[in-house]
């Protein structure tokens, strides 16, 4: 055991450091949930990519600099540290990226990855159906495969939804039947779709904060070419199980996150003392919320550390889901019940460096909910994890 | 010892929960919350036609005379239905205010009779609230000034508008200046009122608070009777149905503190202050966990604008800071429990605390 | 709405206090759970019934007062206020005598219910099974009838388990299954047993605490007089029912019980302070502990006063159940928190009027399981109470 | 970056785990508990056999001279097995105040062969505790006296028995003079003494906590794959899958806490003390909530005496409040995570602060 940092991890964390120093914008960018403010979200990812910070864990041969998982939580730690834009392409660099990297044909990875590194291609998520949410294998929409003498290509009809930056995004991955009858988790495969292509309607659905962060998108009679299908057809279900373990698991929300939450929260209580202590409860919950943002980060490091020696990643993603959705929302509650009547207010001008709970309160709350329901996660640990039968 | 309300009150609590489950479906609010004002001239017309405006005057002023008891039955009908309208702050607070104000003061004559037939929009600023809710459209601001009550009409006030995550809810920064002109009560005779305000206010909110919580657990139960994942109706599950039972347990137990405290107010009773804080506590929390709760079972969809629940979730969120915030109503709570020779335990539920009488005489000489 | 005794409330009341103010013992009583303990309570239930409050709801003619339930709880106050023993006939006086009352016959309310009030017959439950536990519809135990010269009898063979004060009680009430052959709650009959009958076999079962609260009872061919059977042979899972109503319901757990624990904690934690308030959120749990005492209280007046005007319970059962074993849990772990390394100590003296804090957390641990476990209740207000589809 | 213990360590770790599942079986366990004197010599001559007596003990004076990475191990071991044992005290804490008293004093030449052979029991009385564990036993007794260490005999001290509802342990109230013969350090240097067998013993019981969580966990798990009611085990209903799944990820996230504060021990960092306090809290945390859900998922056998979970809940109840209650340590981090200037925040988890060196080097001048 050995919890210090490499001369070179400490020479990376200063390199980060000093480069966002000099590029973090000094006003925060305007939600990615706007059309302005994902266009700047796209110009800053393009403004990392020029420093080669968009995708450090990538080989550096399409646009990454090869950083283990360790220098990967120091590059997190300076960036939230620094107070850096959120990645309006979180679901193509974490999320699809690892699975092209595993699936993917040569072609399809110096296609994709340095175009997603560089901001060009701004992914969108496209799991979640009407009638296929927590139950991801009752998918329905179709991908028929048809083979034209001007090229084969997936001819797609159906519905998605809950589609994460599908409003403004360019791109869409995600789990198709390409098996007509097939049923459950067989038949189905993982196609990468152009948002342009004609045919493709996209609905935004508009969230609890007013503005909308994902979409339906309706698809008919709309052609992909063939050559976007990642991994085999009718292997669907494998290649997307290894993408919701990414999800679910170590990358999803990186723990500095929430020490820079919890961070905040204990400022915010230092600078509100007087009142929040006539519930005293209140030191409580930040103090709690500050031990349990360091048993995240503890236990993160700790599987990094695990990984990057070889090791293979464990049920950490199940408890992970649970355990740093149920810590955001106590900290943003706790958050809330120090602001008081304060807190409702959405034009309430943040006190310098001062997070913004309202916003971060109300994201807060679909944390139980997406990337796999807390409920279903806890069947997974039931079942996986401690061997309970099976319903 | 009896809970029941007067069958009087129970009557008009069916019937305004009548009329507002026709005239105030969630459409309609969603409209309500688009508009520039976020307040209806129509729905304000009905509720006066249902005689809500009329409730607490005095019959001398063209009211029916009642009062606390049936607030907070119509205050649940409020929450339960999220009416985006200032009437309690003007048939109720405002109206109680005005109607105690000590003998003589023009204000009485002038303002309750408007407000028994409808006409007008008051406003109030009690120093526990940072920021005035209604200012805008308020004919009428009664206003706190070191415990003076100020009466102004809004072309004698600025305002600043404020943004609430609650769109119901229209909140104003309001500058103005007091002066004798202004002046409708003495600053001796006011800290009882705003006091008895700030009481009812309290219940009031507890009250939309409780509403808010059931009506939110009501919309979880329809959603998970329907909603169907793994070829059964998520309702089914135990996760899900434990979730909503345990809402259903805190609302249960929230209630009947709910009614003690209008009754403590009904009755002027010395504690009516505390039971007021812990119905707000009882009622606030029950108002949180359903929201949780219902977003939860809701899934997905509950995150968005278009499902019904978000109107009632940020409603609770929001009212249950106003008027003194869970930790403003939990330290009076501690105070009165945690201090010397107060009576606790098995048989003082219900007893009438000696000392204290002497404020509650204090506030009927005010009011008298 | 009226929130204030009446005059005869309040004669009431002073009559209970001045009665229990002469008569409690000064020295707390041993453990029921033991022989002499048992003995001790039994007279103490004598001596109650001397002064006719042993059975205060009872009409005037089988030992009781005719109280309602307005009464009955100014009378519980009052008891908990003295710091009166623990009521070792609860299971017959409370739980038994309401479903003798509604299905007894003449014969039987005259034979048992003086018994009952006196502290001559102390009953002890029959209910669950080893494999019929919150299953209660899973009991195997065998009454078959037979008929004999000598009398008609029920030849009880089989087992019943948890069964509480069956180890020196007198006579066990339960189900049995009297159709052979039948299934789940079909075919079973509500019995009366004397426990002295030959073939009856106690063991006791040991509890948390060391002591033997309840016992297995082992029946062996065991002949029962057919007079004992309560209602009509066959719809016994009716005549239990309404028993488990009650249990469930108003009369297991008087608010009285709740608040005289509510104010020894406030008690605790104002002579402790210094040392309970470096956790702060301590003295939130104490006065939230009061606030839901009060609550508990207020519901409990709330449903009493409409059933003695006629009205009838309604899903309060269920809810009832989780909301004082809950709390119960909350008060009793406040405490040990404030006692910190005190709290173990099962020989610390009590400071003069304190709570023995220790046993009551023992006892607070089987609050949410005994009388259906609390996930049966919520299974129930589900269902019952909310309309949600069974699984 | 690495959280992994070396092979020596793991290696050490599983040969007692296996070693204890052999020998102390809860009906092993149940003997002893009902014996006089609470311990079995013949429990005592195996353990130390294991090599456990000697593991701390330098190796200039027979022992092994391994440290607090190992002894982290073992605790989970000794909790997970709830070994009803004066192990901790002897080998661990008594051996590290003995072995860092100031050069020269006898007792070390005295004592720590003797430790490590397993010939001798020490009882360690630090003025956290109001009681001293397993006074009674005793060969030698290292008490606090104003931060000075003395040491005493057995029977130059009088004894009070106390009954801890966990009967593996066992209590006294000591009665006994200090005097410049017993005196075995000074105040100067044992202040910084007692603060590092205070930060052991509370990593110590942290892991035993964490032991006893996983062990309560286990319990449960077998329980309900095996109890059937309404036709299923109850294992396969959610209700009960959710309140073990739970505790899972309770104990996940208190380990990694864990092993950080046997690591800053080891290593005499600043923060050891806030790490061991932090480790206490989350494993303990862990363990009530074991006990909470174990219990519940047992139902009313878990209530009972002949199921093997009393044994570990008693266990985890009574050791959440020793050395150190919750309000103890939760004070302690407060204290720290509120302070004026403390480095919190991304990047912040392995820092050395500065400014407290200056207390580690006391500790090391103490300790040289």
């Amino acid at each position: 055991m050995k919890l210090t940092y490499t001369a070179s991890q400490q020479a990376f964390r200063k390199e980060v450091r000093s480069w966002l120093a000099r590029h973090v914008p000094k006003q925060p960018l305007k939600s990615f949930d706007t059309a302005e403010g994902f266009a700047e979200h796209r110009a800053w990812e393009a403004k990392l990519h020029s420093g080669r910070w968009s995708a450090v864990t990538w080989p550096e041969s399409v646009g990454g600099r090869g950083c283990d998982l360790i220098e990967w939580l120091i590059f997190e730690e300076e960036y939230w540290r620094a107070g850096a834009p959120l990645r309006v392409n979180q679901n193509g660099v974490f999320l699809l990226a690892p699975t092209l990297m595993e699936f993917g044909t040569e072609a399809q990875k110096q296609h994709f990855l340095p175009r997603m590194a560089s901001g060009e291609h701004i992914w969108a998520q496209g799991w979640s159906e009407p009638g296929a949410g927590s139950d991801m294998a009752a998918i329905r929409c179709a991908a028929e495969r048809v083979d034209a003498p001007s090229g084969s290509y997936y001819l797609i009809n159906g519905q998605k939804t809950w589609s994460t930056r599908a409003v403004w995004a360019d791109w869409c991955f995600g789990l198709f039947r390409t098996e007509a009858g097939s049923t459950r988790h067989h038949g189905l495969s993982f196609v990468l779709v152009p948002l342009t292509l004609p045919g493709i309607t996209i609905r935004p659905i508009r969230q609890l904060n007013g503005l909308t962060g994902f979409a339906e998108i309706f698809f008919d009679d709309v052609k992909v070419p063939a050559e976007h299908l990642l991994g085999e057809e009718g292997s669907g279900w494998n290649v997307a199980m290894a993408t919701a373990g990414f999800e679910r698991g170590l990358m999803l929300r990186s723990p500095a996150r929430f020490q820079a939450t919890a961070k905040a929260l204990v400022e915010l209580y230092r600078s509100r003392r007087a009142s929040a202590d006539r519930d005293p409860s209140i030191r409580d919950a930040v103090v709690s919320s500050w031990m349990q943002a360091e048993a995240y980060t503890l236990s993160t490091y700790n599987t990094a550390s695990r990984l990057v020696q070889g090791g293979s990643i464990g049920p950490e993603a199940s408890t992970n889901k649970i355990f740093w959705s149920e810590l955001d929302l106590l900290m943003h509650e706790t958050a809330m019940r120090i602001l008081g009547q304060d807190g409702e207010l959405m034009d309430e001008p943040p006190a310098a460096g001062e997070h913004g709970w309202l916003d971060g309160f109300l994201f807060a709350q679909a944390g139980p909910i997406y990337a796999g329901s807390n409920e279903i996660q806890r069947n997974i640990i039931a079942e996986r994890m401690l061997g309970l039968p099976r319903a | 010892m009896d809970f029941d309300f007067s069958a009087d009150a129970i009557a008009l609590r069916d019937s305004i929960h009548r009329f507002l489950m026709v005239e105030a479906a969630p459409e309609m609010l969603r409209e309500i919350w688009e508009t520039a004002s976020g307040r209806s001239a129509a729905l304000r017309a009905k509720l006066a036609d249902q005689g809500l405006t009329a409730l607490s005057v005095p019959e001398s002023h063209g009211g029916m005379g009642l009062g606390d008891l049936e607030w907070v039955l119509v205050q649940y009908e409020l929450g339960y239905y999220a009416i985006p309208d200032s009437l309690s702050d003007t048939a109720y607070l405002a109206a109680h205010l005005l109607q105690h104000l000590p003998n003589g003061a023009a204000a009485k004559q002038d303002w309750l009779p408007r407000i028994a037939s409808g006409q007008v929009r008051v406003a109030v600023g009690h120093p526990v609230n940072r920021l005035v809710a209604d200012a805008e459209l308020a004919d009428l601001l009664l206003l706190w000034h070191a415990d003076e009550i100020h009466a102004l009409r809004r072309d004698q006030v600025q305002l600043a508008a404020r943004t609430s995550i609650d769109a119901s809810r229209r909140l104003f920064e309001v500058r103005w200046t007091a002066s004798d002109a202004t002046r409708i009560c003495s600053a001796q005779a006011g800290a009882a009122l705003w006091q008895a305000v700030h009481d009812r206010a309290t219940v009031a909110l507890a009250a939309q608070l409780l509403g808010l919580a059931q009506r939110m657990l009501d919309l979880g139960i329809d959603y998970a009777a329907q909603r169907k994942q793994f070829g059964k109706p998520i309702g089914s599950f135990q996760a899900v149905k434990h979730q909503l039972a345990d809402v259903a347990v805190k609302i249960e137990f929230a209630r009947p503190v709910l009614h003690r405290a209008a009754y403590a107010l009904a009755e002027q009773q010395p504690l009516a202050s505390i039971h007021a804080s812990q119905a707000k506590l009882a009622c606030g929390e029950a108002a949180l966990l359903a929201a949780r709760k219902s977003l939860q079972v809701h899934g997905a969809m509950g995150y968005t604008w278009e499902a019904d629940l978000q109107m009632f979730m940020k409603r609770a969120w929001a009212l249950d800071a106003s008027w003194g915030d869970r930790s403003f109503h939990k330290a009076r709570l501690a105070e009165h429990v945690l201090a010397d020779g107060v009576r606790l335990g098995p048989g003082e539920t219900f007893a009438i605390p000696e000392p204290a009488a002497r404020a509650t005489r204090a506030v009927r000489s005010a009011t008298a």
